[in-house]
């Protein structure tokens, strides 16, 4: 193709050859192409491809040896840590490291409707079918200015499983604890509209009436999307915002020290943190068994966890970039994988 | 003389013969061999499936029967309500080709049908989602509004349109070509000489139709009707982005709460399934295995029924 | 019959009862526009926005069909009434699977038009490609090659198959073998891959295993019983008499089937051909599992990952990057080179069916 | 019940082909009328457009009059459907619906009109029309089984049982005993010969025997050459086209005694 | 080139239907054998046992013996093919392959057998065979049209122009006139005239007056009843069958004179 010409001669000097293949998370594909793009215009002798088969299937891929990364909207199970890694020097194990934040939106379409605020009982309860018309006295307390119509509510859930849904489903548990009594999990839990994939979700809610639902936010594009409740005050979701709450997250408890799994803080009550996000990890070998695919490995990350990477990411795929401090901790793991 | 015919008459070997019908042999053996490894294929990977631990399965479900149970529901009536809306139109496009529109004419429609045995069922999903739901959605809610009374059409009325009722509709469009083709190429076959007789009767063409065209055809609609019910029955893609899904058995047409069909589940939940999960779906595409069979023996007997009355001779 | 004494020519008694010529046409006029009426006093009370042109024509196309039955049954009788309504609702029924193939036609050249023109989209892969631009020439590669092996696969197998049933089978072999293609048509395409996928990851002993054989492979598995199915019904359809002259001028078995079976059957099998490419090539979920998913260009149909047009649609649909349009145009326009291929592959194969069909004189 | 045809100067075609040019004939109720001729002169072209069965064809398409007591059968609103009711025909190949048992296809042509037919009337008309068309014994046992498992000569009074079912008027034969053995054939003519008291009937055949055995007359049809219209040479009783032809043609062909 | 057929005691069967039983029969070179009999009694069948044609159709089989020139047709390791480009065959209704132009008709026992031949080879021989069946001055401007666009009789000598062109010892026709007019009739007799100082023919007839004319000899076979076997009743030489038979059945069944 006329895009892929010898390279010119002035093309920066690289000195990596290979093929790099990764799999996993569907919502990870547009910034995974970014980088993609970037780290082969630099190293012009190298081809990645990235497929976009789910965070499941690429951790299951990454696992038994088919892929050198998986890209994923959670961290690895403790099952999965227990178990062997085949791409990995025999022994040892692999770890997550996180590569963007991505916030997820409540986006909805109500006729005159152009601003909603909401808190997570009232989120949870909709989205649980408790709540059932768009004038119910909760969402009206909310929004005082509005004119809500006596419509039914149609709430949109993901109908595949999804990291979006394990996200959202953990915010409403945490913050919502006393009405969403279900567990975080990928399928979503309770009846209602279903559509598949992102692009499904902004569809329906594009396409029908009275439409509530939730999408990684930039996949929002023109929707309305709604504001949440943390502590007093009604949070748009903003790439600051959701950096912040993730820098205010502990890691996860009784993890090897290199594993950079996050501890999101869903009950935060700081107003300049939105706390309904989702990080997106890439899962490595702390040590390839076949060592040349290591190091295209490490290079390939290092270039997604520097302040480069990070940028690109945030233009062609508008998510959310890695605060310093969580850079400079992906870089420190990186410098020991081998 | 006498030895030389007798040498003659006598068989060389006819290797062209032999290597062409053992081709074709091994041909026809090899699709069996091919559906038994499928069969292989799923039957060892469900195995695990049956004795599933309970925690397993997401939602109210505890064990595979009443896991699959909805699906195989959903996938069968979505598939017969697009065969039911399929079939009679695909008829009557075929007739429309073969027997009404000028000849001239007729040549081009077919392309044109054809066009639509083109286009790719993640276009039909692109399309169903934001086309068809849309547009059909004011209709579903007025039928709601109006026949509410009648269970299939029972509220509430999805807001978006995609419902089992849109997909069976997408389905429909999507076997239409395949079963029209068929249809048209057996029409066109029928006997000039049992048209002519029942012209000569004194019928009129739509009595002609019925008297020879459509009984000479039923062995092949049925045939033409099984491949469409198997693309129907299979759909993955369109289905799963049209569809809005849920867990139970459900026989309302119009909602947003919609049986599943076993395609559509496995492309949903087989890129985050792990561990036995994988098992489940497998076992799920068994079931579908099973269903098929199960139609077509149905199909074939209805068929062999009818032989002695078939059109052949 | 009461008017056999009445002989004069200008009471024919043999035209008892007739609707005057054209009066379906002006009657279908006429309901379209009672109809038309109907929708645009709803549109103008305010309770819908927007004239319903569908509504209109779908509404109007009833109305004929009652029209015409109650008038012609009035004047014609019931018999001719039935005729007429059934020659409506056979029009009606080609109509109406207009409708969906326009609507999506026109769909998929409106939203395809604006990157199909743009000039990389059939010079360039989408390597190193961020938000706009690019084009598929991966995808149209990766498609042609892997449909293609497939063809290759099946065509033949399905061809033999099907000659096997219709010239050499009896007995349980073939009854089993015609079964159970009927029983292949319900695999669904996802398990295919699976299956494909399953076979090769053990056959190499390589648990990522992508390539586009594999793809054909498990595109064969989906398109095998269509071309079987299709060839049969056509080589059903070859009188025996034309066998048995063959056989008769002392041809062996093989030779009249390739050389006068075969030929007399082309065009319906090359129709059926069609039908199963067309049935695979649009294919997404077997081949998003085995063949895999890539930006750059792959001529080896044997390693690495391959793209593939339908992959391509769906992926572009289903993960859009920050310049959601561009990702979106690009569907449309790769769907819209998927359905031009298929066009141009069935107009190849109409012609190459004319070519070789039986010459009828005159 | 039987009708008197007359035919005014017609000229058949097949799109721009002129198959047939220019017959006049009056055809008298309750007669045997045959018409002969060589291959390809446009006799079974004529006789179909005695019950508009040419039109069938796509393109085809006639000039001038057949009038059927009186009644133009190519007049301005004429129903063809009624015509073929009235003029009924069987064809060279005995072409029973494979799909209909003996029975159905005998009353095929009745159900058109009347539906709702109480059993023993259905019956009563089965048996009628098989012993009009001499078929009754052989089949009275197997009503109900498919009509295509007849022999040949069986299959084609069947279908006359089945043109007869619907009480034409008038009955068409293009070459009913042409795939006949002789004893079949024997069978044919004798039907022909009791049905002529009620039917008018024109047979077209191949067989000079045939044509002096059952009609009263005979019609001679020629052509001049290939891509030529074939045309009416002469038409006179059947005694007199075979003994005393008046046109030189018509001795010529007779005179041959094939068939 | 023609040869000695000899039947010894054939029974045919059809599954485990009997469809003739009995058969002896002995046909000498160079003459023609007309088969009649009413339908149904087997002479199909039989005349298709002569060159393995019969096995075409599933579930058939032969017992007894044919013998052509002594080698038994039937014998172990006998190939059908060979013996069918040995005795070649003529069926009731004309078969051009509709794929292929007059010309590739003609040739197809050999194009489709793959012989390669050059042009001129192919031309004379066209010619040869086409003249052998009266066709050539029909049809010589237009060799390369389609064989579909002749007339009847005109595809019928075509389809004996393809059989005698792969020069067989035998040809074999089962009622090769019955569909044509008398003109066709005549020059298919008249070729069967000439055409038995080379071959040895076997025609099977429902007329009479055409078996007269062109057998030497006459087989009449019978049929007692429907799922009762056919049998050979007399065979004798075509005037003694006619005008002084043996047999009572032959006598009725040809002094019915039909046909
Ligand atoms: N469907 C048709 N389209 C065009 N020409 C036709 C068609 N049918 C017949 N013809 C032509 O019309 C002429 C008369 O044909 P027709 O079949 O009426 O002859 P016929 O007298 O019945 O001959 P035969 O004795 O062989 O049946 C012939 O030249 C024939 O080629
Ligand atoms: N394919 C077949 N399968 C089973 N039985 C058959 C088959 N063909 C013919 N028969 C039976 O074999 C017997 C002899 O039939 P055949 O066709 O040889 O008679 P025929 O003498 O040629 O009659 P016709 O004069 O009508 O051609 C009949 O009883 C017939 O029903
Ligand atoms: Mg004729
Ligand atoms: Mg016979």
């Amino acid at each position: 193709a006329a895009n892929e010409a010898a390279p010119a001669d002035d093309a920066p000097a690289s000195t990596l050859t290979g093929t790099l293949n990764g799999a996993g998370a569907s919502s990870m594909d547009a910034a995974q192409q970014a980088w993609i793009a970037g780290f082969q215009t630099a190293n012009t002798g190298v081809t990645i491809n990235y497929e976009p088969s789910g965070s499941g299937g690429g951790r299951k891929a990454f696992i038994e040896g088919g892929t050198d990364f998986a890209g994923s909207d959670s961290y690895m199970s403790t099952e999965e840590l227990a178990g062997e890694f085949a791409s990995c020097v025999p022994g040892t194990k692999a770890v997550d490291l996180p590569v963007y934040i991505s916030p997820i939106a409540v986006i909805f379409n109500v006729d005159g409707v152009d601003e909603l605020n909401i808190d997570a009982d009232t989120l949870a309860k909709i989205f649980s079918g408790a709540i059932t018309t768009w004038d119910d006295a909760a969402i009206v307390a909310l929004n005082p200015d509005a004119t809500l119509p006596s419509a039914t509510i149609n709430a949109v859930h993901r109908s595949d499983d999804s990291g979006t849904t394990k996200n959202f489903t953990d915010y409403l548990g945490q913050a919502a604890e006393t009405v969403w009594t279900e567990k975080a999990s990928d399928t979503f839990p309770f009846p209602g509209e279903g559509a598949k994939g992102t692009s499904g979700v902004v569809d329906a809610v594009t396409n029908g009436t009275n439409m509530i639902g939730y999408a990684d936010a930039s996949q929002a594009g023109d929707l309305s999307t709604a504001k949440l409740q943390v502590g007093e005050d009604f949070v748009a979701y903003t790439p600051e915002a959701a950096a912040e709450v993730v820098a205010g997250s502990p890691l996860v408890a009784d993890r090897a020290a290199d594993d950079l799994a996050l501890d999101l803080n869903r009950k935060t009550t700081n107003p300049a943190e939105y706390p309904l996000v989702l990080v997106s990890y890439a899962i490595v070998c702390n040590e390839y068994a076949d060592a040349a695919q290591g190091e295209l490995v490490k290079a390939y990350i290092e270039y997604i966890a520097s302040a480069a990477g990070q940028t690109v990411a945030k233009d062609a795929a508008g998510v959310a970039p890695l605060t310093a401090e969580l850079e400079a901790n992906v870089a420190a793991v990186l410098a020991t994988v081998k | 003389m006498t030895t030389v015919a007798a040498t003659t008459i006598k068989a060389r070997q006819r290797p062209g013969d032999r290597i062409f019908s053992s081709a074709t042999l091994i041909a026809g053996s090899l699709i069996l061999a091919v559906l038994a490894a499928v069969a292989i294929f799923l039957l060892v990977e469900s195995l695990p499936a049956f004795v599933a631990d309970p925690a397993e399965f997401s939602g109210d479900t505890t064990n595979f029967w009443s896991y699959v149970g909805p699906l195989i529901f959903g996938t069968i009536y979505a598939a017969i309500l697009a065969l039911i809306m399929a079939v009679p139109v695909a008829i009557g496009i075929a007739l429309f080709i073969s027997h009404f529109a000028p000849r001239r004419l007729a040549q081009g429609l077919g392309y044109l049908i054809d066009l639509l045995a083109a286009v790719p069922s993640v276009v039909f999903g692109l399309w169903g989602i934001g086309v068809l739901a849309p547009l059909v959605q004011p209709f579903y809610t007025n039928l709601v509004d109006w026949f509410g009374w009648f269970a299939p059409f029972a509220g509430p009325v999805s807001g978006t349109g995609r419902t089992i009722f849109t997909v069976a509709i997408v389905l429909a469009v999507m076997i239409l070509p395949i079963i029209t083709a068929i249809c048209r190429e057996i029409f066109l076959q029928t006997p000039l000489l049992h048209e002519e007789a029942a012209l000569a009767l004194g019928a009129t063409r739509w009595e002609m139709i019925r008297m020879a065209v459509l009984p000479f055809g039923l062995p092949g609609i049925i045939s033409a009707s099984m491949l469409g019910l198997g693309r129907a029955l299979g759909e993955t893609m369109a289905v799963a982005m049209v569809l809005s899904p849920s867990r139970e058995v459900i026989f309302q047409l119009l909602t947003s709460q919609n049986s599943n069909t076993i395609a559509s589940n496995i492309a949903l939940n087989f890129p985050e399934a792990n561990g036995v999960g994988v098992n489940i779906l497998l076992a799920t595409g068994l079931m579908l295995f099973v269903v098929t069979l199960i139609v077509n023996m149905l199909a074939r007997a209805i068929i062999n029924s009818r032989k002695a009355f078939s059109g052949a001779n | 019959m009461t008017s056999v004494l009445d002989a004069t020519p200008l009471t024919n008694s043999l035209t008892a009862g007739k609707l005057p010529r054209r009066s379906s046409l002006w009657i279908l006029l006429a309901s379209w526009a009672v109809s038309a009426a109907f929708f645009a006093m709803l549109f103008l009370s305010g309770n819908v926005d927007g004239f319903n042109i569908v509504g209109t024509v779908v509404f109007g196309t009833v109305l004929y069909c009652v029209a015409i039955y109650v008038l012609s049954r009035l004047v014609e009788g019931s018999r001719k009434a039935k005729d007429r309504l059934m020659t409506a609702l056979v029009t009606a029924a080609f109509v109406i699977a207009l409708l969906p193939l326009v609507s999506i036609v026109y769909t998929t050249v409106v939203n395809g038009l604006p990157a199909f023109l743009t000039p990389t989209f059939f010079t360039s892969s989408q390597r190193n490609v961020v938000g706009a631009g690019g084009g598929v020439l991966h995808a149209i590669i990766g498609t042609l090659m892997v449909t293609g092996m497939a063809t290759l696969i099946s065509v033949p197998i399905g061809l033999l198959a099907s000659i096997y049933l219709v010239e050499y089978g009896r007995g349980r072999l073939a009854r089993a073998i015609t079964f159970f293609v009927d029983v292949m048509t319900g695999i669904p395409s996802i398990v295919a891959g699976l299956f494909a996928f399953a076979l090769f990851a053990l056959l190499f002993d390589d648990p990522g295993i992508r390539f586009g054989f594999g793809g054909s492979i498990a595109l064969s598995v989906l398109m095998i019983p269509v071309v079987v199915r299709s060839s049969e019904e056509m080589l059903k359809l070859v009188p025996n008499e034309l066998r048995e002259a063959a056989f008769a001028l002392g041809v062996p078995k093989w030779l009249t089937i390739l050389k006068v079976v075969l030929p007399t059957s082309i065009a319906g099998i090359v129709t059926g051909v069609m039908l199963s490419i067309a049935r695979v090539i649009g294919e997404t979920a077997p081949l998003l599992i085995i063949a895999g998913f890539t930006s750059s260009m792959n001529y080896d149909l044997f390693g690495e990952r391959m793209m593939t047009l339908p992959v391509f649609v769906y992926t572009q649909y289903a993960n859009q990057g920050a310049d959601s349009q561009a990702f979106i145009d690009r569907a449309w326009a790769g769907a819209l080179t998927l359905i031009v291929i298929v066009m141009v592959l069935n107009g190849l194969a109409r012609l190459i069916a004319h070519w070789f069909s039986p010459k009828l004189g005159r | 019940m039987s009708k008197r045809i007359e035919v005014n100067d017609l000229n058949v075609y097949y799109s721009n082909f002129l198959a047939v040019e220019g017959v006049s004939i009056v055809i008298e109720p309750r007669t045997v009328t045959a018409f002969i001729g060589p291959s390809g002169c446009g006799k079974s072209t004529f006789i179909r457009t005695l019950n508009r069965m040419h039109e069938v064809i796509p393109g085809a398409r006639v000039e001038g009059e057949v009038l059927i007591d009186g009644n133009n059968l190519y007049g301005p609103g004429v129903d063809p459907v009624l015509v073929r009711r009235q003029v009924g025909m069987v064809f060279q190949r005995p072409n029973p619906f494979p799909t209909m048992s003996i029975q159905d296809n005998v009353l095929a042509g009745l159900k058109l009109n009347n539906r709702r037919m109480s059993k023993t009337d259905a019956d009563d008309l089965t048996e009628k029309a098989l012993r009009g068309a001499n078929l009754w014994n052989e089949v009275k046992d197997r009503l109900a089984r498919p009509g295509s498992g007849l022999s040949g000569g069986q299959q084609q009074r069947l279908c006359i049982a089945r043109a007869i079912a619907v009480e034409p008027d008038v009955i068409l034969m293009d070459e009913p005993c042409s795939a006949l053995d002789p004893i079949s054939t024997l069978a044919i003519e004798d039907l022909i010969e009791e049905m002529k008291s009620e039917y008018t009937i024109v047979i077209v055949t191949h067989n000079m025997q045939q044509a002096s055995r059952v009609s009263d007359r005979t019609a001679f049809f020629n052509i001049a050459g290939t891509g030529k219209p074939g045309k009416l040479i002469e038409y006179d009783d059947t005694t007199t086209i075979f003994s005393n032809p008046s046109v030189q043609a018509t001795e010529d062909y007779v005179s041959g005694r094939f068939g």
